[in-house]
């Protein structure tokens, strides 16, 4: 899988784009969040308050139940801010 | 019509490409938005606008076929810059135009509404103090969601 | 401000002017009314505006200061012509400016509302059939009550 | 007094602006037209249908009722199409 982050997500992991490759059972985005926040302090912090996360699957904007599978595009942001 | 750049737009230039030749228009109802020097109180010195390339402009061209799925628009324009932009510049342009007034000032209204929470776009401020990425407005979620009805789910 | 013309104008100029150097102002919204092709259906092959000159500035004037004091308004302007005019060309252009774009959309369209039923303009269309000057449009007069209230009988 | 006529009250009565002196008892905008309305057939047909007229007094918008004086500048119209 590919993972995105944008605004502070990037700059709270120090990564705009990395592809990981899951265990087995994270099969969705709550449970990529949970395997992520173990990748490094900044994943954990960027991560601490999923409350103003959101996230895309393949370029559609989706909720934490929603499924991942190997090759999706997963995007991590906060609430949008354009206009 | 939906265009993402780096560069700035020509309001004036953009109207009169958009409403050219169109003599069913009444009216046309443009919105620019600017970088302010100030927010909330404090002083603002630049606007950084980052997004996601990939998604942006479906994104804006799923709120524009919303807008002329809900009302009678003879021609529509968005146009949204990234970048780093200074107090005073244009940040985005949304042109709406229709036979009648209304309908252009509502769908502009939406779209622009609709743009502030829908399309992924982030802005980092620049202040004396260091940066911050702006927070999502409480009031900008409610503009959005004064246009939501059993038929908007689609752009959802 | 207030401008009352026979000479056509230039939006995007118009807002340029308007804005530049204006750093507290986060959104413009700008309404051009254009002459139609078609009114209710029959063929518009022209439309002369007519208007009472000794009057036309001072009601444009009333109704941009009720503007002013309804919303936080950082600019405006209104430009109307007079005289001649054919399908696609412009007639009137609003542009109201605001830190913020709620402000900015509602003072414009309360203007553009106003303007119909408020300033001493009157429209003779030209047709294939001969001329006739346009009635006052019933839907017009209900889009300019809605903005009444007690605080607007001063712009009466 | 001088008198202005627009649109559609221009072309029936066949006059942009006439200047003319109603009798003492002509002392409001009514009265003003009932006088006016002798002068021509064309004046006659202008205010046939008083529902759709009306009246500025210097520059200001009034009720029939309004009182008219000598030196002051009247003008009849149809409800405003302007924008």
């Amino acid at each position: 899988m590919r993972v995105l982050y944008f605004a502070w997500l990037r700059t709270r992991t120090g990564c705009a784009e990395e592809d990981v490759t899951p265990p087995q059972g994270v099969l969705t985005v709550a449970s990529l969040v949970e395997w992520l926040k173990q990748r490094s302090a900044g994943h954990a912090k960027a991560f601490a308050e999923l409350r103003v996360v959101r996230a895309a699957v393949n370029h559609e904007y989706v909720d934490l139940d929603h499924p991942v599978r190997p090759g999706d595009e997963i995007a991590f942001f906060p609430p949008m801010t354009g206009g | 019509m939906i265009r993402v750049q780096r560069e700035d737009f020509d309001p004036g230039a953009e109207l009169a490409a958009l409403t050219a030749g169109r003599r069913g228009i009444g009216g046309a109802v443009s919105f620019v938005g600017l970088v302010r020097d100030m927010a909330e109180g404090a002083p603002i010195t630049a606007m950084t606008l980052e997004h996601y390339p990939k998604m942006t402009e479906a994104k804006l061209a799923e709120i524009e076929q919303e807008a002329q799925r809900r009302w009678p628009i003879e021609a529509s324009l968005i146009v949204h810059r990234y970048g780093r932009l200074e107090p005073g510049e244009r940040i985005v342009l949304v042109i709406t135009a229709s036979a009648h007034r209304q309908a252009a000032f509502e769908s502009c209204a939406f779209l622009v509404d609709w743009l502030k929470t829908k399309a992924p776009f982030w802005k980092l401020e620049e202040t004396p103090g260091g940066t911050n990425w702006v927070d999502a407005r409480a009031a900008d979620d409610e503009a959005s969601q004064r246009w939501q009805s059993s038929h908007s789910d689609s752009a959802e």
